[in-house]
């Protein structure tokens, strides 16, 4: 990786710029599809960006007794960490920039950080709403973390290492969606609770506790943790669709695939009610957790044959 | 207990144009009953106020001038009207009605609601207006 | 069961009480009854309520202007198709009233109405606090009675 | 959670500015985890001295006046208002402009019970079927504005009658949107009756016994979920329900899902209700002369609002000004019950048990704040006190 092509993948094409412009179009066709889906007509095509220019340009108030370091620290935390995640990831159907082995597991620790960051804002901040909307974005994440991990390692140990490039390659000729398709499920699903979509937005339930974790945001900060959001949309599709759905070889296969993840996201999104926070942790330790196992049963007797 | 019993209106909405409208784009039809702008038929008002006295909103003013020879001015506040038509039930010369075609009925400054409906010297226009011989009906003020 | 037999259930109900009240029947399906002393009040809703007539629907009070003296509140019960007044008579000045709270749970919303807007003294009221007016409502000034004028909340210079 | 004061819990306020309620009303729960362990209302943020001004205007104007309490049941207030008052002139309305009252009431009863339905799914987060639920409430809105000229605020009602027919083409708008809407209504009740994951948000949600529902003084819906057989419209029928029978709808399980049952049956019932008015219009006038100043007197008139039982009583003194109004509405009453459950409940279910009343909060501007019943130990504090205790709670400066 000699400089001029680490910086250019840094900054301008599969990293910085294009990925939070990706991050945002895929937020903004998350938005036209779920509008569609509900008959509706749905925000303009810039409407995300033209949020995030707004809340850039808007003063941001820091409650007195936050932690000043932390109340700013965390965006910046939460879209580094989103940020860095998608350099091990196979971005617009490229070789992903960096790859070693095992770095399926730093990318989804990545991914779970940026939750991290958030639930801590939520606690940092002493608002009532902020407090309750963090604690439920913490036990959210104890409860999707575990199986959405095995899921995604099933096909890890199918292709027999950690690295993602070579699960990728290895998902190109044999559809790990066929040969597991319950740890496809689960992933999908975990997939839901990362992106905190309904039915598992109770963290950020409007109707309950106003914002959640990010009460107390605005300006800058809001503007980071929401293109932080973004761009783990953009981020975790990609991995789904790259070790699922046979790989993504080139850009075409790649929009074909996460766009085709996104509708299926949002079908199912828009179909159901928001679960409370006990009834997620319920179904997550109930449910997600048998059927990844079974599915890792599964994969120990076919690999032992 | 049935799973997504949303599916069958998510999905044949998928082929299915918004429901919402596009207005300004698209003009709704006016319903015919619709009560909008205030509208008199100067001949038949006698200047009695009695739609001014039922008015729950006080839209309506009757400046009497002369009750003999029926100068009044009638002037109509139209961002104070309630728009219930309780003026029309009342007017017992049914003098008033309610227009049902036109209801933007923005404007830009507070004078311009205040509409003057018969002029005190409606009277004299119309005489103006009559050639000699007087024999068609006034112009509609 | 219709309305008649409802009114002569209850009527059998507040005439068993040895003190004087005063029945009467504006309408078929409506019968006033006169409450002459205040500790009539809760044995005879008690009345009503053991007999499953207690449907409190509501308390209205009026200010029978500065000349009259007096206040009247009607405790309306209504079950079925018939409609029973309990009348009251209060004074203007520092009238007293015995709370329905604990016959009736749904009276204490209309109670605290009388007492911010007519200024009577409940008795039994468990909570205080002010009903629905704000806080900073001048004291004393009770919005309701006839001789009620706004100018009291005026901002003084 | 707590940081110094162990013992002190941990109060979340909804309200009076929230998103779950679209009308100002304050809501403060001390939640012990998730759990509300006390529930404290205040409301009269809605309070425009009804009462108070519908002593100075005439009986015409406070028609109009008392109209404009709330947007989802504007008419029953006017018929309330036109009933009463008439009572009190000793004047009978017509029986075609009868008929048409409680046709425009069952239209507006649809109007507010698919208003209800949206309401309640967008608090339990079910945005699909917020949004299709009031889609098809446009139909009836359009049907409501075909037939009195308005969508919200009607004004169909004028003292002594109608100011609205009901023609030919109208009836066929109507019988044609009602088509259109029971058949909605069929998928609605399929969806919350059957949805798994709606149901996991009603069933045995604030479960009230039908005891309680009577000794708390619920109304409407909300007291007919538990079994309690209050319907004005069956126990003292006003206006054409005489003619037109309703036969009430009760559920015994007393949850949020049986509320949604006997509101969606109620729906039905409304269907079937207006075909029937509409096929046995009776031939008459539409209005009757109404005098200016009505004799001394009082009259008093309940009628069933979509939300519960409306109270009306006024006293006339013989000028054309009225003595005395006075309006009891509906979510008073029930908004005593609905307290008194939200405690033992999880902090995610309090929409949902609030929206499960179907609280009105512009007609509740007489509602009183309630506090739960306390053991004894905490004080009570006014909202300053509350305010302030809160700031000091989180280490601010005393003021």
């Amino acid at each position: 990786m000699n400089g001029l092509w680490a910086i250019v993948a840094l900054v301008a094409f599969p990293g910085g710029l294009s990925l939070l412009a990706g991050g945002l179009a895929y937020e903004w066709v998350d938005r036209k599809l779920l509008a569609l889906f509900q008959n509706r007509v749905g925000p303009r095509w810039f409407q995300p960006l033209a949020d995030t220019v707004k809340l850039l340009a808007k003063e941001e108030i820091i409650p007195d007794k936050a932690n000043k370091i932390l109340y700013i620290g965390l965006p910046i935390a939460a879209l580094a960490g989103g940020l860095t995640a998608a350099l091990y990831v196979p971005l617009a159907g490229l070789k992903p920039t960096y790859s070693f082995p095992g770095d399926l597991i730093v990318t989804l620790y990545l991914l779970s950080l940026l939750t991290l960051c958030i639930g801590l804002a939520g606690t940092n901040t002493l608002d009532r709403f902020s407090m309750i909307g963090a604690t439920r974005t913490l036990t959210q994440v104890f409860s999707y973390e575990a199986p959405f991990l095995l899921a995604l390692l099933g096909p890890a140990v199918a292709a027999g290492s950690w690295q993602i490039s070579t699960i990728a390659s290895y998902a190109e000729n044999h559809w790990l969606i066929l040969m597991q398709p319950v740890g496809f499920i689960v992933a999908l699903i975990g997939l839901m609770g990362k992106l905190e979509m309904p039915p598992f937005d109770a963290p950020e339930a409007h109707t309950e506790i106003s914002a959640g974790a990010l009460t107390e945001y605005s300006g800058r900060g809001l503007a980071f943790f929401h293109l932080a959001k973004a761009v783990e949309l953009i981020v975790g599709l990609t991995l789904v669709a790259a070790i699922y759905l046979g790989g993504v070889s080139n850009p075409l296969w790649f929009l074909v695939k996460t766009l085709a993840l996104l509708l299926t996201l949002i079908g199912i999104q828009s179909l159901f009610t928001r679960l409370r926070i006990d009834q997620t942790v319920g179904l997550w330790w109930r449910y997600g957790t048998i059927l990844v196992l079974l599915q890792w049963l599964v994969l120990i007797l076919v690999k032992r044959m | 207990m049935k799973f997504g019993t949303m599916l069958s209106d998510v999905s044949s909405s998928l082929f299915r144009r918004p429901a919402t409208e596009n207005y300004p784009a698209v003009r709704q039809r006016n319903p015919a009953r619709l009560r909008s702008f205030l509208k008199l038929n100067p001949e038949s008002c006698t200047g009695c106020g009695l739609c001014a006295l039922d008015c729950p909103a006080k839209a309506i003013q009757v400046t009497m001038l002369d009750r003999k020879a029926k100068q009044f001015i009638y002037t109509y506040h139209a961002d104070q009207c309630l728009f219930c038509g309780q003026c029309v039930e009342t007017c017992n010369q049914d003098s008033l009605s309610m227009v049902n075609d036109q209801w933007e009925l923005a404007a830009l400054d507070k004078e311009s609601f205040s509409v003057v409906l018969r002029d005190v010297d409606y009277a004299a226009k119309v005489l103006a207006e009559k050639p000699a011989s007087g024999s068609e009906t006034p112009a509609k003020a | 069961m219709n309305s008649e037999e409802i009114l002569t259930l209850a009527s059998g109900i507040v005439s068993s009480w040895d003190w004087v009240t005063e029945i009467s029947r504006p309408n078929p399906k409506q019968m006033d009854v006169k409450v002459t002393s205040l500790q009539e009040l809760i044995p005879i809703v008690v009345g009503l309520r053991v007999k499953r007539l207690g449907h409190l629907s509501a308390i209205v009070c009026m200010d029978l202007g500065a000349e009259a003296k007096e206040m009247e509140v009607i405790y309306f019960f209504c079950p079925g198709d018939a409609i029973i007044a309990l009348r009251v008579r209060i004074p203007r000045e520092n009238a007293v009233l015995p709370s329905l709270c604990e016959v009736v749970p749904g009276a204490e919303s209309y109670e605290r109405e009388l007492r911010e807007m007519f200024g009577i003294e409940i008795t039994g009221l468990v909570t205080p606090d002010r009903l629905y007016l704000p806080d900073d409502w001048p004291e004393g000034s009770y919005p309701m009675r006839k001789d009620f004028d706004p100018k009291v909340l005026s901002v003084q210079e | 959670m707590t940081t110094n004061q162990e013992t002190e819990r941990f109060t979340i306020s909804i309200g009076p500015q929230h998103p779950a309620l679209k009308e100002p009303g304050s809501f403060q729960f001390t939640v012990d985890g998730e759990i509300v362990t006390k529930a404290y209302v205040r409301l009269g943020y809605a309070h425009r001295g009804i009462e108070k001004a519908t002593e100075q205007r005439n009986y015409i104007q406070d028609l109009y006046l008392l109209e404009r309490i709330c947007g989802i049941c504007s008419h029953i207030h006017a018929t309330a208002f036109c009933l009463t008052a008439e009572k009190l002139a000793h004047v009978e309305a017509p029986p075609r402009a009868q008929a048409i009252r409680v046709l425009v009431a069952e239209l507006e009863r649809i109007h507010s019970h698919f208003l209800w339905i949206g309401v309640s799914a967008h608090e339990a987060g079910f945005d699909t079927l917020f949004m299709y639920s009031w889609r098809d409430r446009e139909t009836v809105m359009d049907l409501l504005e075909g037939l009195t000229g308005n969508r919200v605020n009607y004004s169909a009602n004028v003292l002594g009658g109608v100011k609205c027919d009901v023609d030919k083409e109208q009836k066929a708008a109507i019988l044609a949107g009602l088509d259109f809407l029971e058949e909605r209504t069929r998928h609605y009740f399929d969806v919350l009756t059957n949805d798994s994951m709606f149901l996991q948000r009603t069933r045995g949600i604030a479960v009230m016994s039908r005891n309680q529902a009577e000794v708390m003084g619920a109304l409407g819906p909300t007291a007919r979920a538990s079994n309690v057989a209050r319907d004005v419209r069956v126990e003292s029928p006003y206006a054409a329900y005489k003619q037109y029978p309703v036969n009430m709808m009760l559920d015994t399980r007393g949850d949020l899902e049986a509320r949604f049952v006997v509101r969606l049956n109620e729906l039905f019932e409304s269907f079937r209700l207006i075909r029937l008015i509409l096929d046995t219009l009776p031939e008459s006038a539409l209005t009757v002369r109404f005098p200016r100043r009505i004799p001394g007197g009082e009259a008093v008139m309940r009628l069933e609002a979509p939300r519960g039982e409306l109270f009306y009583f006024i006293k006339s003194n013989g000028t054309d000004k009225p003595e005395r109004v006075k309006v009891r509405t509906p979510t008073i009453s029930n908004m005593t019950s609905v307290i008194k459950l939200a405690v033992g409940h999880q902090l995610a279910d309090v929409p949902m048990i609030l929206a499960g009343i179907d609280p009105c909060f512009s007609c509740n501007d007489r509602t009183v704040q309630l506090t739960n019943a306390r053991n004894g130990s905490s004080n009570t504090m006014t909202w300053e006190g509350l305010r302030q205790h809160g700031i000091e709670f989180y280490g601010g400066k005393r003021k």
